[in-house]
């Protein structure tokens, strides 16, 4: 466990895959699939994360030798909500379009688990530097899923990538369902089967 | 300016305040709410493997390291963990460093699909402990059945089935949990420390005749192996089986020379591994006579 | 100290007090800019609904609702660069099928006839629902006459002015569009007449 | 029609023997008596390698209370004292025994026996279990211990269970139609062993004929009955039987006795008759040779010892080739054998050979969720779930859906569509049980 | 832990000579089997496609091809992709495929239709293991799965009769959209025969209570599912019908629109998806049949069987549990 | 009437789990146990409810009064995290087996989106007190009934031949999307 062997770059990079939030951690899926109907709205969603996750586990490692047990999730609960509200005033004062379309989730950032579970599991033990490594690791491992879902729905649910139409409705009648909960939930499902089949294929080669 | 002002001073009072108020809440239920845990607990718990295989006698790790936070239990007594797991826990606890005795899987049995005289086709699930029920298909009671029920209990991927239908150890990856010895349902396989290297690799009671009838590496209780061994008492007869005493047993491979069905064994479990590969004809490595002896 | 009572209520209120101040400060800082995005957008739908008008006037009025809940109607009145009125605008809702659907509407000055329609929000499903504010839909409110109620058709080319065809396979939400529209123009009727009443009388 | 909840109606191909009286088998020149032919402790030998024995001598015994002895069934000379495979599998240390194929006892109404009236509940008792008696029904549980209700335990109602809902077997049809007096006399020696003020024979309807001669037998005694029961199986099993009979629940880990309640096979009624009145231990039984693979089924009297190879050979020895089962018992609950060595033993009811396309098929499909086991289950269990539990060593689910209670009757197996091996996974889940307990984890 | 019945060797050589075989009892077993029951399923679904095809023309045989075809296609697929032995042939994916086709309407495109199939054998059933794991209805889900895909086309529906490739006919209004958006009710005798527009299998309650009543004669139906949810449909229905009989339909109504007799006969009643406990399969049957009536009334779509059913399917497992048989001899629970 | 449809609505037809995609980790982390579900559910619905009440009484004696809407989203977390931490001490307290089953995911609760957005929507949508109270234990209920179906599922599915790589959480996120597929024949049921 301790930390001593681990390098910043191996902090960095296991979140994008070995400890991948999503996909290996099951974290932060609530998010990672309402606002996943568009590559966009992923992209949007991922920046804040990324944001809201460094900044609030650089704090919470700076004060985790003062704050007691029995107030710790509190404490660090209002650390985050605080960074989440400054993203969602920052997103309605420049960019109030993509604020309009993230809606209610993006308040919601506070509870996406992801942010504390690194406060907890991470942030809260270990020294400022190693922590904000972790935070981005895990930021973009969250990231990059988002976007991947986000381009399977959107090809397949609207046709378009980006807004750009790449399956013409000529040949190809959308499937509404993919920007639909069922859709979401079947995508994430098959994107971890995938990851999973890459891991054991891996795991099985090295032995 | 003095709107922002009072607006500014309202925000921190409301937030100030509620956050006042869910601490003195908190703080309060905390001193009544107080659980004495002990963290030691958790800690112990991190040095276990956490595969809840069972082998130390204790429902799951859990368990086990709330009996070693107790004392009741040796610090070594996580058997799969072998010598890393009882050093640590050994430090995490502070106490004394401990030996952990490795123990090994061995499979007593010889009587492949080769070896056993078959007298009926089993009907039913493919399993050991379901074939027990009608006795298998071998006509030898005590032989293993071959289904491999071992194999699917070990959770260390150190148990194969080899082309004879026996099942082999890989020593290299055994940690000695035991979960196959309690999966076989005949108990064919035994717990031993790995430093003993002589075992009788048949559990047949039935006089000589029919066990050889039965089964062409069966022990028949001719004896030889007890004339033959230099420590009286080492091995001995009973209910027409070889049976070795492994204190005293000398551990040489002197009573295998002149076994008539080659069913006791000498061999070094280190050197069976799973690089090895799965031999096919013997238990998995074991020898009938020492390599560097000329006769049989 | 680290877990005493005390430690406790200090942190958490420490932090709090924190985080309100840089919070407050913050939103004052940017409320100018998010104040200005929301109007700025009410002023587009507005004018996107209500053709030739420039700028408008909001009229207030505090009604009662069914269930003898207060209510405040916000109606946008039209003007033109001289200054004359050129319609109504206002918001109607309704409810869809999964959330509520909201929508910017413009009334002509006779208050007969809608100038048209514009979907604001909607939660409608993708494909289907949804196309409720697509353009085919939406066109058909410029100039629809409003009395004696707006009608829907399924299947079939309206006939009459107050007519509209409904989204084919959708008829809960064209249903929740034209409900939410028949309810909402009664009482901006209603408003409108009774704030005319007295300039006439 | 009185009968009991759900079970099924297999095909009982009774009508082979059901009409063949009860032959007297050859006398065997060997035979060999394992000493635990019951439930209980086993034996120790009281003869050893050499000895010479006569017919019905005493050959083994147990001290401990739940055991019954074993008496040499021939006269001749003990060749070994060894372990030898025994028709449930196992093997048992056994008694071998040869003789000339022709010294026979004679065994009659013995004048100096008292009359059964005038015995105590007490000496009667004594007389079954010094003749070895035990239940020929199948689980061969000492009668003498059966008799033995706890002092706080009245019963009232002893009943003869005269079902025989296997298929293929007619033993007890026979003994009921050919010796109905022994029948009805050892029903009155167990009531009054037990006190019980009632006795009844339950009989399935398909047995008409025996209901006549039993109440021939009966003659008025107006504590006695015959019942006639709807056509079903399992009705023999103990706790059905009382169902369909009384209307009386035993409850779950409770016996007969708890409701009042002893249940004997006739059979074991008619060798209680002759140990009282004959002072005839339990030398021999009948036993049905059936099923499709016998050429000439039987309804046989073998001595106890006698090899499975002899008595199917006086039946003309197995009909076809190709694949066969050899069971001891009838197909329903019946052991298979793969060693036609194994000797009759006190509980083998019949020798059924079930061959040809009757032959399970080898291989088992996924369970589809018909819920015909479920259905047909006469404990009211969910058999595809137990059993898949049991299997999978799912422990605590195997426990908490009452996987203790199934009596292992197979009527899930049989009536399963994907031809789940369906009791057996119940079978290991018991005793995959039965370790974790007994090692206190899992 | 997988069944390993797929691991199965055909049995070695061994007792070849003495020809004896052990196994645990009973010995002898009932001679019913899966094919059997799958494919006796099929026949009872014969006299519903035949009515579909004279109603709808060959489009409606091409259609029921095709799905069919992405059926049992994708379950060979996915065993061999596998290495599972392929059991494509037993008749269950065909079952699948007759029903999703038989739930679509006449004009519905080919492509969307293999879509549906292979959504239906692939994620509803394979992913669990094939045969008997599945959770819900294949045949439902795959319909569902459509439904939200193609909202549109799947709520196209033709007149019968009006052309032979149904393609061009003009779109036409089910009785349950016709009673739910208009008020208006069809004829009871028109609904019975099937002389309106639907699905290809929602037509004639008379077709497929035929089926269905083979089926019951065959004893693979268990009596409790179709007369619970039948039953279910028509008291629920019936007591709004009492409330307001100028608002609402008759029970007879319910019944013999839509999807009721379908789903009552061929989707409660599939073994698998369907609770295995007496007094379960009643509360099922019955719940379907509420849900069913409810969603026909008051929800967002007019015809409610699909999902009413398959919102049960869900809750199976639970059922199962909570309505365990009293165990003979056992206290009350 | 209005509360029950509230409350029914907020429980089957606008279920938070499969329609809005809240609480998506508990839903996923703690359904492999029945016994686990119903007690994770009851614990979610005991704060959601709790909740309910809280944040209402912040939203219209703070937050309307004092127009300071911008510190909704800060004031409701506090609320709910001091809720569930007192929640989480009486468990402990109360019942240790308990607290061990439900491990890590009781803190979760207050990283469970239903809390929080069933406060934001109820702000949202304008509930009367009662209503919001309602609302929220429909939400708990909606909550336990999905965690429960779900958790009967997964123990059903122990039976199943599942592929390895599709085992745990992939094969449960399917069956959420089969589940999700199906309740969509609620929509359009009611809106409130």
């Amino acid at each position: 466990m301790a930390p001593s062997h681990r390098t910043l770059a191996g902090e960095i990079t296991k979140g994008l895959l070995v400890e991948n939030p999503v996909a290996r951690l099951i974290l932060g899926i609530c998010s990672s699939l309402a606002v996943t109907n568009t590559v966009i709205n992923g992209l949007a969603m991922g920046l804040a994360v990324i944001f809201v996750t460094v900044a609030s586990s650089a704090l919470v490692s700076m004060v985790r030798k003062v704050v007691p047990g029995g107030v710790r999730i509190a404490t660090y609960i209002v650390i985050i909500s605080g960074f989440v509200t400054l993203a969602d005033l920052f997103l309605r004062a420049f960019f109030p379009d993509i604020s309009k379309t993230l809606g209610p989730y993006v308040p919601l950032i506070v509870v996406n688990c992801i942010i504390m579970a690194r406060a907890e599991v991470f942030a809260a033990k270990y020294p400022v530097v190693p922590s904000i490594a972790d935070a981005i690791g895990m930021g973009a491992g969250y990231t990059w899923v988002l976007l991947a879902i986000g381009a399977v729905r959107e090809i397949l649910g609207s046709g378009t990538i980006l807004g750009y139409t790449v399956l013409s409705e000529k040949v190809f009648t959308p499937w509404t369902v993919m920007v639909l909960p069922p859709g979401a939930f079947l995508t994430l499902g098959f994107l971890i089967g995938l990851i999973n089949y890459v891991t054991m294929r891996r795991a099985r080669k090295t032995r | 300016m003095h709107l922002l002002g009072s607006a500014f001073v309202i925000s921190i009072l409301a937030m100030g305040g509620l956050g006042f108020g869910f601490a003195v809440m908190l703080a309060i239920a905390s001193k009544k709410f107080a659980v004495e845990e002990d963290p030691m607990v958790e800690k112990i718990l991190g040095c276990l493997p956490g595969t809840n295989c069972g082998a130390c006698g204790y429902a799951g790790c859990i368990a086990l390291a709330e009996e070693l936070v107790g004392k009741s239990a040796p610090v070594n007594a996580c058997v799969a963990g072998g010598q890393d797991v009882a050093d640590a826990v050994a430090s995490a606890l502070g106490a004394e460093r401990m030996e952990a005795k490795r123990m090994i899987a061995v499979v007593l049995c010889r009587g492949g699909e080769a070896e056993t005289a078959r007298g009926a086709a089993y009907r039913g699930d493919r399993t050991c402990a379901a074939a027990n029920i009608t006795g298998g298909e071998k006509n030898c009671a005590y032989s293993c059945m071959g289904y491999g029920d071992c194999v699917d209990a070990c959770k260390f991927e150190s148990m194969a089935m080899n082309s004879n239908g026996l099942p082999v150890v890989f020593y290299d990856r055994c940690v000695g949990c035991g979960a196959c010895a309690r999966a076989c349902p005949r108990d064919i396989i035994e717990m031993h420390p790995e430093d003993r290297r002589l075992f009788v690799f048949c559990k047949n009671k039935d006089r000589g005749a029919q066990a050889k009838k039965d089964c062409k590496v069966s022990c028949i209780a001719c004896g030889l192996c007890v004339k033959d061994c230099e420590v009286p008492g080492a091995i001995e007869l009973k209910d027409n089986l070889a049976v070795i005493n492994h204190d005293i047993c000398p551990q040489n491979d002197v009573p295998t020379r002149r076994c008539p069905t080659k069913c006791i064994l000498f061999g070094e479990p280190e050197k069976m591994t799973s690089e090895a590969g799965q031999p096919a004809g013997l238990a998995g490595g074991w020898q009938a006579r020492a390599s560097n002896s000329g006769r049989l | 100290m680290k877990n005493s009572s005390a430690a406790m209520v200090i942190v958490l209120t420490v932090t709090t007090v924190v985080v309100g101040g840089i919070l407050a400060g913050f939103f004052h800082l940017v409320y100018p800019r998010i104040e200005a995005n929301r109007i700025a957008e009410e002023k587009r739908a507005i004018f996107a609904v209500l053709q030739g008008a420039e700028k408008y006037d909001v009229i207030e009025k505090e009604i009662t609702g069914a269930k003898g809940k207060k209510e405040v109607v916000r109606i946008f009145k039209g003007l033109n660069a001289a200054g004359e009125t050129v319609g109504y605008a206002f918001i109607a809702e309704g409810p869809g099928f999964q959330g509520t659907i909201k929508m910017m509407v413009g009334l002509n000055i006779d208050l007969k006839k809608l100038t048209a329609m514009k979907v604001l929000e909607q939660v409608e499903t993708p494909g289907l629902g949804n196309k409720i504010s697509e353009a085919r839909f939406t066109d058909q409110f410029s100039g629809l006459l409003i009395e004696p109620r707006i009608e829907y058709l399924k299947n079939r080319k309206p006939e009459k002015p107050n007519e509209i065809q409904a989204v084919t396979g959708a008829t809960i939400s064209s249903k929740a569009v034209v409900n939410g529209l028949n309810g909402r123009i009664n009482i901006i009727l209603g408003i409108l007449v009774a704030e005319a009443k007295p300039k006439e009388g | 029609m009185k009968t009991f909840k759900r079970g099924i109606h297999p095909a009982y191909h009774k009508e082979l023997t059901s009409g063949s009286p009860i032959e007297d088998a050859v006398l065997p020149k060997r035979v060999v008596v394992p000493l635990q032919q019951h439930a209980g402790t086993p034996c120790a030998p009281l003869v050893k390698k050499g000895d010479e024995v006569r017919e019905g001598q005493k050959i083994g015994d147990a001290d401990s209370f739940v055991s019954a002895p074993v008496h040499a069934p021939i006269t001749g000379r003990v060749k070994d004292v060894a372990p030898h495979i025994h028709p449930a599998g196992a093997r048992v240390l056994s008694v071998i025994i040869e003789g000339d194929g022709a010294s026979k006892e004679e065994w009659k109404e013995d004048p100096s026996a008292p009359d059964a009236e005038r015995l105590s509940a007490e000496e009667i008792r004594k007389v079954i279990r010094e003749a070895g008696i035990v239940g020929l029904g199948g689980a061969a549980f000492p009668t003498a211990v059966k008799l033995s209700p706890p002092k706080d335990r009245k019963i009232d109602t002893v009943i003869l269970n005269g079902c025989e809902c296997e298929p293929y077997l007619t033993a007890d049809h026979r003994v009921m139609i050919e010796e109905p007096e022994k029948v009805v006399q050892g029903l009155k020696i167990i009531m009054r062993a037990v006190g019980a003020s009632a006795g009844c024979i339950g009989i399935e309807d398909n047995k008409t004929d025996c209901a006549d001669s039993l109440s021939r037998a009966i003659a008025k005694d107006p504590r006695i009955g015959v019942i006639l029961l709807e056509t079903k199986y399992p009705q023999g099993a103990e706790k059905m039987l009382i169902k369909a009979v009384l209307r009386r629940n035993v409850p779950l880990g409770k016996l007969p006795l708890d409701v009042g309640v002893i249940v004997n096979n006739v059979a074991t009624a008619v060798k209680i008759f002759e140990a009282v009145r004959y002072k005839k231990p339990l030398i021999d039984r009948v036993v049905t040779v059936s099923g499709n693979g016998v050429k000439t089924p039987k309804n046989l009297r073998v001595r106890i010892g006698t090899a499975f190879s002899d008595v199917l050979g006086q039946c003309g020895g197995l009909s076809e080739e190709g694949e066969r089962e050899i069971l001891a018992g009838g197909p329903m609950m019946g052991v298979a054998q793969k060693n036609l060595d194994v000797p009759v033993v006190k509980g083998t009811s019949g020798i059924t050979v079930v061959a040809g396309a009757s032959v399970k098929p080898i291989k088992y499909e996924p369970c589809i969720r018909c819920s015909n086991c479920v259905e047909v289950c006469p404990m009211g269990l969910m058999p595809y779930r137990i059993a898949d539990m049991g299997k999978m060593g799912m422990m605590d689910g195997f426990k908490s859906w009452s996987a203790l209670a199934c009596i292992e009757c197979g009527c899930c197996s049989f009536v399963c569509p994907a031809q789940r091996p369906l009791v057996e996974w119940i079978r290991v889940g018991k005793i995959r049980l039965r370790n974790s307990e007994k090692t206190g984890s899992m | 832990m997988a069944d390993t019945v797929e691991d199965v060797k055909e049995a070695s050589g061994a007792g070849e000579k003495t020809g004896i075989v052990v196994s645990s009892s009973p010995h002898v077993l009932t001679t019913e089997n899966i094919p059997r029951i799958m494919y006796s399923v099929v026949a009872a679904l014969i006299p519903a496609i035949g009515v579909s095809v004279y109603l709808f023309g060959l489009r409606a045989l091409l259609l029921i091809a095709v799905c069919i075809t992405g059926a049992v296609g994708s379950e060979y697929a996915v065993q061999r992709l596998r290495g599972k032995p392929v059991k494509a042939w037993d008749g269950s994916a065909a079952i699948t495929g007759i029903l999703l086709a038989l739930t679509l309407p006449p004009g519905f495109p080919f492509f969307g239709a293999f879509l549906g199939s292979v959504f239906a054998i692939v994620i509803a059933k394979q992913i669990f293991g094939g045969l008997g794991y599945n959770i819900f209805n294949p045949a439902l889900l795959g319909r569902a799965f459509l439904q939200a895909t193609y909202p549109v086309l799947i709520t196209t529906w033709v007149e019968p009769f009006a052309s032979a490739w149904g393609v061009d006919a003009v779109s036409a209004a089910t009785p349950l959209a016709l009673m739910k958006f208009e008020g208006r009710l069809s004829p009871h005798m028109a609904l019975f025969f099937g002389n309106v527009a639907g699905s290809l299998g929602e037509t004639s309650a008379l077709a497929i209570l035929a089926g269905g009543l083979y089926l019951r004669y065959k004893g693979y139906i268990n009596w409790k599912l179709p007369l619970g949810y039948l039953g279910a449909v028509a008291a629920f229905g019936g007591i709004f019908y009492l409330i307001n009989p100028a608002r609402y339909p008759d029970p007879l109504f319910h019944v013999l629109s839509g999807g009721a007799m379908l789903g009552a006969w061929f989707m409660v009643t599939d073994m698998v998806t369907s609770p295995t406990t007496p007094s379960g399969q009643w509360i099922f049957a019955v719940a379907a049949g509420v849900i069913a009536v409810v969603i026909r009334l008051f929800g967002g779509l007019p015809e409610g069987v699909m999902y009413s059913i398959l919102l049960m399917n869900a809750v199976v497992p639970l059922l199962n549990r909570w309505t365990r048989p009293k165990v003979f001899g056992e206290a009350a629970r | 009437m209005r509360i029950i449809l509230i409350f029914i609505s907020a429980a089957l037809i606008n279920n938070f789990v499969l329609t809005y995609f809240l609480g998506l980790c508990p839903f996923l982390g703690v359904s492999k146990r029945f016994d686990t579900a119903v007690n994770m559910g009851l614990a979610t619905t005991f704060v959601t409810t709790l909740t309910a009440v809280t944040t209402w009484l912040i939203q219209h004696y703070i937050l309307e009064r004092y127009n300071l809407l911008f510190l909704q989203n800060v004031t409701f977390i506090i609320a709910i995290a001091g809720l569930v931490q007192l929640v989480e001490m009486f468990i402990r307290k109360t019942s240790i087996a308990l607290y061990r089953s439900l491990g890590i995911y009781l803190p979760l609760i207050t990283t469970n989106c239903i809390v929080l957005g069933l406060a934001l929507f109820a702000a949202l949508r304008d509930y009367t007190f009662v209503e919001s109270v309602f609302f929220g234990a429909g939400a708990g209920v909606g909550f336990t009934i999905a965690l429960i179906i779900m958790s009967g599922i997964r123990e059903e599915l122990e039976f199943a031949d599942v592929p390895e790589v599709l085992k745990g959480a992939p094969i449960t996120l399917l069956m959420a999307g089969m589940l999700a597929l199906a309740f969509m024949g609620f929509a359009g049921l009611l809106s409130v």
